[in-house]
């Protein structure tokens, strides 16, 4: 099914994907878009991680598992995250990183 | 138990006492006794230490007990004395013990203030008898510590900007000194074998000269901080007038000896090639700073100010007898350490006393007060005469042996330097009598100051105590000559071999 | 003969010194007056029977009086050549010199009782007394010129002691101050002069200095600088340590406010003894200067005529009854200065060394003397203004007698004692040196004048409106008066030339009338003129001083020296060196401390900023850098 | 060349990957941002699926798209509202993050494309949930078990930890504001 399609392919479509995350991890004021930001940053990785075990290695499960783990790895993540920017909504009625900035001074 | 490890270790069971004292007068009460027996501990050292040269002890070092440390790096506790450190030993258990009864009413924080004050002394005293530099490095740390912490909070005046300036610039000194003896280290052992921390191990090695001469500024000066070295003596006057009276006694008494102590046995010791060749830079200093400190004072008001600066004179007095490198320049420059010692103690004790009634230290707001204050006045000349080197008290020997050691050295450079210095006698005669002129003598400036009390018990125990050992040493000098006798000989040996 | 013994002349006087001073509080004024005065009774005695030990009894080698060392201890070591000895050595002058000093000392202890009587600090000045005895005679057997410089000081710390005794009278206090900075000043010359000498000759000890046929005395030749040799400038150097003592142009200024000190002071201190121990220092180190330094010898007798000139011309003019004699301790002093100066040594040379040394003896009976009578009519009238007394002959008959005795003897009447003692000098200067011999006459003219100005003033003139009845001290103060009028009159007969000489071997002398007569002449001159001025109230003086307005104001003013020194130090040294100094060390050295410090503070506030809390900005910061690092380690290795 | 359907499939999901991603962080509307995620894991697990790893697509749809997804946009129905916009960025943030971003992606697919890769030799393995299985709970040599309980504690941590983080603490609150 992917004969006529090269690896580097993939893996460029995982690099933009990653560097349009790291776009949005550096312009985006509000935490939730950021955790959104970071998502798509580890889906790019996941990409690449499956692409490469597929053309490179298809006789072990290497990086298949690991995209599992990052899976796992990602939603822990955004638990707590999520945990973590409810509390800080609480506390200082926004979401936006910049007002988030007790730790300063 | 080695008798100097006693000597750490007495401190460190007053302390310990302290913590379970009840009040203050248990507080005080434990530190006047454990410093009672450090004083007695101290007299029974010296007692041990003559009868063992008298008994044909030749060794350079006595009492040495040595126990490992960090095996992995070759650090070791080792200590032993000679005659110099005996000396300063003894200079120190009498500042500590009288610094005790001037701090008798401290207002607050009784207990954490005589900790602190013994914590520093424990650091004086593992210093003197420490020949393992890193051991020795360990308590110079220790003694210095503890000054933040009671400039910091017994101060008065600008205290937390002094105890600031005060301890970042030992700190710095103490990181010079640490690439200075780190370097050293290194160097210990050039055939190969372990490094060592030694002194007596390390003064047998030839450390070669373009690494000396890369050392002896970062040990020299790291010590000579402490020692009030121009330009750096300016955290003196700072930290002395906003340190608390015992604190101030201690510290110009005691821990700027440290300085001259380090700078001679080490710096000198250790890296005596380089001392001969760069010395000159330092004796330059120093003999300006003999003179520069004594100008300095003349025109100060506030009594610790004035005698900051005297300080400044005198300590760099000591290093400039330490540099001249004659037996008995460097002679005179230990028992300037000694008489300084208390002479400057004597004055800060005094001071402390006199600012405890009349509230006030800037010299034109008194006047007259010997006739309302006798006991403190008098004692107040006579540590002046001691400064300005009247014979029969301490500060004439030390000058004199100075002075006449320089005088013997063999280059016209340093003797000219010398006729420098000497003109610092005058000078300091003018601050001194100016001091005394208008703080104790002419008329009752203030009507209230006619309801002073005089000295009290715990007030007059101090100051006779210290007038005692300036007399002491005034009037039978050879004593003090005689305790230090060889023991400099190692050292000015290994600085003449290379002339 | 064992003289060990002789350790006790000063050690007793400190013992006292000791038990008084500690005792200060605790014992009654008598018990400090007697103990006081009974040490030095003791001490008199055994220094007069020194002396006829000495003198009289003891082994002379080829009729040579020897040095004899009773008492040496080495107290402290500097090398092995050099060190610091206690001990006594006994010579003519030494002994001389006991004898000068226990009897003033004992006639002012005496004196004393009577004239301190009720005073507060009444223990305190006579452990201060004892104090400066004991250091005097510590001087005076010194065996090395360190333990003379030991006592030098001493003897410097009890006269500032006892002039700023009057502690809360600010003049007293700034006198004391005065007097002590400039001889330490003066002091400090000494002791570099002692470290020269020490390093050239590499012994403190008199009796090797002083050996003519030593090695010592070769030593320093070299020329040093200013085509001088070392050994000169050596000597210069203590001489200017002797001036300072011994109150010689230009470190004189001292003296005359060192009389705020209370009379009994000033004629024990600022009168026989301790002013002598420039004159002593000289003669102890005469045959140095010489043998080896025949220029710094003519510094000493330049510096003594001019000082003897110029100490005379400012007596003339002055009010103060004790400046005047102030002024005229230091031009006698000069005299003896001057002697020194133009002497040589040995055989009939040496006869200014032992002119010096008979006046030294001779001047220190009639100027205590004089300053003790001063004493009794201030005790008496309550002043020190020659203006505000006059007739006092009729109140004070005893004073009265003595002080013109003493006034005779200074004059250089025959044949009292100042008379013999003054002509051996102009004889000695008379073949030495003319200028010196000139000026020495007229100094001697200007002496009978001022003197007796004093003398006529005091006890004759107009008599003013005394407050309450002058009346005659009582016999603890007139007791000394009569003695050391005796001793003035008489000691003129003592045959200092069989005794005190400059290399022990008796002279053989006869008054030379070519010179006599002329000084006697002059001193009567001087004599009658003060007569004619001063005995009844007349307005010639006034005339006088009219015409010679700018010189009289000037020498009136002591020559603006005062003012000159004022200058140097409050303008030059406090304002000039002083001042600055305190603000380079605030601003310039504590500032660059300071600077380091701030430089700290502002690099950490500069580069907080960078450390925002703003994960973004991390995160920027982290990304460019990882993506730059990355393309330059991909260009270092691939390209 | 003649273009193959997995071609077409594969171009179709990786516009939709790049489209919606630059979406995602470009839109100002954050519920909307959201859908655009949601767009982006659905073609990823496109892709997985291409890739012939059909567990690992299902578990993206499951736990990615379903259950991650409804995490964040739970938490912005929580905080935010709907309808707000977000202001504007400032230009120089962005053209400064463009620069970053754009500079690594040509570096990092420059790299890509000139680097030869090499694939194994060896025979591929045929992907069934039996060997998933075994190999998750194998200890032996191509075996997960280590890292499985790794991950199983940190879920568990992770939970834990979100609970206590999101409880609400009002006494805490009350003494840091007693503090200031």
């Amino acid at each position: 099914m992917i004969e006529n399609i090269p690896l580097q392919y993939f893996l460029i479509v995982g690099t933009l994907m990653f560097f349009i995350g790291v776009f949005g991890f550096l312009t985006r004021r509000n935490l939730i878009t950021i955790l959104m930001s970071v998502e798509l940053i580890l889906n790019s990785v996941n990409i690449n991680f499956v692409a490469v075990n597929r053309y490179l290695y298809p006789n072990n499960l290497h990086g298949h598992f690991f995209t599992i783990f990052i899976i796992a790895i990602a939603a822990s993540e955004a638990a707590v995250a999520i945990a973590i920017i409810i509390n800080i909504y609480r506390k200082f009625s926004s979401i936006n990183v910049e007002n988030v900035s007790s730790m300063k001074n | 138990m080695n008798i100097l490890s006693l000597l750490v270790l007495v401190p460190v069971l007053t302390v310990a006492a302290i913590l379970f004292a009840k009040d203050n007068k248990q507080t005080r009460l434990f530190s006047a006794v454990g410093m009672s027996i450090q004083l007695i501990l101290s007299a029974i050292l010296v007692y041990m230490y003559v009868t063992e040269r008298q008994a044909g002890n030749m060794d350079q070092m006595l009492f040495v007990k040595d126990f490992v440390w960090f095996e992995s790096l070759n650090f070791h506790y080792t200590v032993g004395v000679d005659g110099i450190s005996v000396a300063m030993i003894a200079l120190t258990s009498v500042i500590i013990f009288t610094g005790v009864f001037t701090s008798w009413e401290v207002l607050n924080l009784h207990r954490e203030f005589f900790i602190s004050l013994i914590i520093l002394s424990t650091g004086v005293f593992g210093f003197f008898i420490s020949i393992d530099l890193f051991t020795m490095f360990l308590f110079y740390e220790i003694a210095v510590i503890p000054m933040y912490l009671l400039i910091g909070i017994w101060g008065s005046g600008k205290k937390e900007y002094s105890a600031m300036k005060l301890t970042l610039m030992l700190m710095a000194g103490s990181a010079l000194l640490m690439v200075g003896l780190l370097g050293i280290y290194m160097h210990s052992a050039p055939d190969g074998g372990p490094l060592t921390m030694n002194l007596l191990e390390i003064a047998k090695v030839k450390i070669p000269l373009d690494v000396q001469k890369f050392l002896f500024p970062f040990t020299f000066i790291g010590f000579g901080i402490l020692g009030a070295l121009f330009p750096f003596h300016t955290w003196s006057p700072d930290g002395h007038a906003s340190a608390p009276t015992a604190v101030s006694m201690l510290h110009a008494g005691v821990l700027m000896k440290l300085g001259g102590y380090g700078a001679f046995r080490v710096a000198m010791y250790l890296l005596p090639d380089a001392a001969n060749e760069l010395s000159w830079i330092f004796l330059i200093l120093t003999g300006l700073s003999v003179v520069y400190g004594a100008f300095g004072a003349v025109f100060q008001k506030d009594l610790k100010y004035i005698n900051a600066y005297s300080s400044v004179s005198h300590c760099g007095l000591i290093l400039f007898g330490i540099l001249m490198v004659t037996k008995t320049a460097m002679t005179g420059a230990i028992i300037q350490m000694i008489s300084h010692g208390i002479m400057t103690a004597l004055f800060f004790a005094l001071i402390g006393m006199i600012y405890g009634r009349t509230h006030t230290r800037m010299i034109n707001e008194m006047g007259g007060l010997m006739k309302v204050i006798p006991f403190l006045g008098v004692a107040y000349v006579i540590g002046g005469l001691a400064s300005l080197g009247l014979p029969g008290l301490s500060g004439f020997v030390a000058e004199m042996m100075i002075f006449v050691g320089s005088y013997q050295h063999p280059d016209v450079f340093h003797r000219t330097l010398t006729i420098i210095a000497i003109t610092a006698i005058v000078i300091t005669a003018v601050y001194i009598l100016r001091v005394v002129g208008i703080l104790l003598l002419g008329p009752i400036k203030n009507d209230h100051y006619l309801e002073l009390k005089d000295a009290k018990w715990w007030e007059r125990l101090p100051i006779i105590t210290l007038i005692l050992s300036i007399a002491a040493i005034g009037v039978a000098p050879f004593l003090l000559v005689d305790l230090i006798g060889f023991s400099l000989d190692p050292v000015v040996e290994k600085l003449l071999m290379i002339h | 003969m064992n003289f060990t013994y002789t350790i006790l002349i000063p050690i007793i006087p400190f013992i006292i010194f000791l038990f008084i001073g500690l005792m200060n509080s605790k014992i009654k004024p008598s018990l400090a007056a007697s103990l006081g005065t009974g040490g030095m009774l003791i001490s008199f005695i055994l220094s007069y029977y020194t002396a006829f030990l000495y003198f009289f009894k003891s082994v002379k080698v080829d009729g040579a009086y020897q040095k004899i060392i009773a008492f040496n201890a080495e107290w402290l070591h500097f090398t092995d050549k050099l060190h610091i000895d206690m001990g006594v050595l006994l010579d003519p002058i030494s002994v001389m010199m006991l004898i000068v000093v226990s009897t003033i000392s004992l006639m002012v202890h005496i004196y004393s009782i009577g004239y301190m009587k009720g005073d507060d600090g009444f223990n305190r000045f006579y452990s201060f007394l004892s104090l400066f005895s004991f250091s005097m005679f510590g001087l005076v057997v010194a065996t090395n010129i360190f333990q003379m410089y030991v006592f030098w000081e001493l003897v410097g710390v009890s006269s500032f002691l006892l002039i700023g005794y009057y502690y809360q009278k600010p003049s007293a206090v700034a006198a004391s101050k005065k007097a002590f900075i400039v001889t330490r000043f003066a002091d400090m010359f000494f002791l570099i002069g002692i470290l020269v000498l020490s390093f050239v000759t590499d012994t403190f000890d008199f009796i090797t200095l002083t050996d003519t046929t030593g090695s010592a005395i070769t030593q320093g030749g070299s020329i040093l600088f200013m085509g001088m040799s070392t050994m000169t400038w050596a000597l210069i150097l203590i001489f200017i340590g002797g001036a300072g003592k011994s109150a010689m142009f230009p470190v004189h200024i001292w003296l005359p406010d060192a009389m705020e000190g209370p009379t009994p002071v000033s004629a024990l201190i600022h009168a026989a003894t301790m002013v002598v121990a420039g004159v002593y220092l000289v003669a102890r180190l005469f045959p140095i200067f010489e043998i080896s330094a025949p220029d710094a010898l003519m510094v000493v007798a330049y510096v003594g005529a001019f000082s003897s000139l110029f100490a005379a011309i400012i007596a003339t003019t002055q009010f103060d009854i004790k400046r005047v004699l102030a002024y005229s301790t230091m031009s006698q002093i000069g005299y003896m200065i001057t002697a020194l100066g133009v002497s040589g040594y040995g055989g009939h040379e040496g006869v200014g060394y032992m002119a010096s040394m008979f006046h030294l003896f001779t001047h220190a009976m009639f100027k205590a003397l004089l300053f003790l009578g001063a004493g009794a009519v201030i005790h008496a009238v309550h002043t020190n203004l020659m203006t505000e007394m006059g007739g006092l002959r009729k109140y004070l008959p005893i004073t009265h007698i003595t002080f013109l005795l003493a006034c005779l003897t200074i004059a250089g009447v025959p044949p009292f004692s100042g008379f013999f003692s003054k002509d051996e000098i102009l004889v000695a200067a008379y073949h030495h040196d003319k200028v010196i011999y000139f000026i020495q006459m007229f100094v001697a003219g200007l002496t009978a004048f001022y003197m007796f100005r004093l003398y006529f003033r005091i006890f004759w003139n107009t008599e003013p409106h005394y407050h309450h009845t002058p009346h005659e001290a009582p016999f603890s103060m007139t007791f000394p008066l009569m003695f050391l009028a005796f001793a003035a009159v008489f000691s003129g007969f003592i045959p200092f030339e069989k005794l005190v000489t400059s290399d022990g071997l008796p002279l053989d002398l006869h008054t030379e009338w070519e010179v006599a007569i002329p000084a006697i002449s002059v001193g009567l001159i001087g004599i009658i003129i003060a007569f004619v001025f001063y005995k009844k109230e007349s307005s010639i003086p006034d005339k006088i001083s009219q015409n010679l307005r700018f010189f009289y104001r000037w020498a009136f003013n002591k020559f603006y020296i005062d003012e000159l020194y004022m200058f140097v130090t409050h303008k030059i040294i406090f304002n000039g060196v002083s001042r600055p100094i305190a603000w380079f060390d605030r601003h310039v050295v504590d500032g660059t401390m300071t600077g380091i410090g701030k430089a700290t503070e502002f690099t950490a506030k500069s580069i907080k900023g960078f450390q925002s809390g703003q994960v973004q900005k991390y995160g920027f910061v982290f990304v460019s850098s990882a993506i730059l690092l990355a393309i330059a380690f991909i260009f270092y290795w691939f390209y | 060349m003649e273009i193959t359907g997995a071609q077409i499939m594969f171009y179709i999901f990786a516009a939709v990957i790049l489209v919606f991603s630059v979406l995602t962080v470009t839109s100002r509307k954050i519920l909307r941002a959201a859908t655009y995620l949601l767009f982006v894991l659905i073609a990823t697990a496109g892709i997985y699926f291409m890739l012939k790893y059909e567990f690992l697509a299902a578990v993206q749809l499951t736990l990615y798209a379903g259950g991650i997804v409804v995490l964040i946009i739970f938490s912005i129905l929580l905080t935010s509202h709907i309808s707000e916009k977000f202001e504007p960025i400032s230009k120089m943030k962005t053209i400064a993050s463009f620069l970053a971003s754009a500079a690594g992606a040509i570096l990092v697919s420059s790299v890509f494309i000139q680097y030869k890769f090499v694939a194994t030799t060896k025979e591929a393995l045929n992907v069934d949930m039996e060997i998933i299985g075994k190999s998750l709970l194998s200890y032996e040599r191509e075996g997960f078990v280590l890292p499985f309980e790794v991950i199983s504690i940190l879920l568990l941590a992770a939970m834990v930890g979100a609970i206590v983080i999101a409880k609400k603490s009002d006494d805490k609150i009350i003494n840091e504001d007693k503090i200031k």
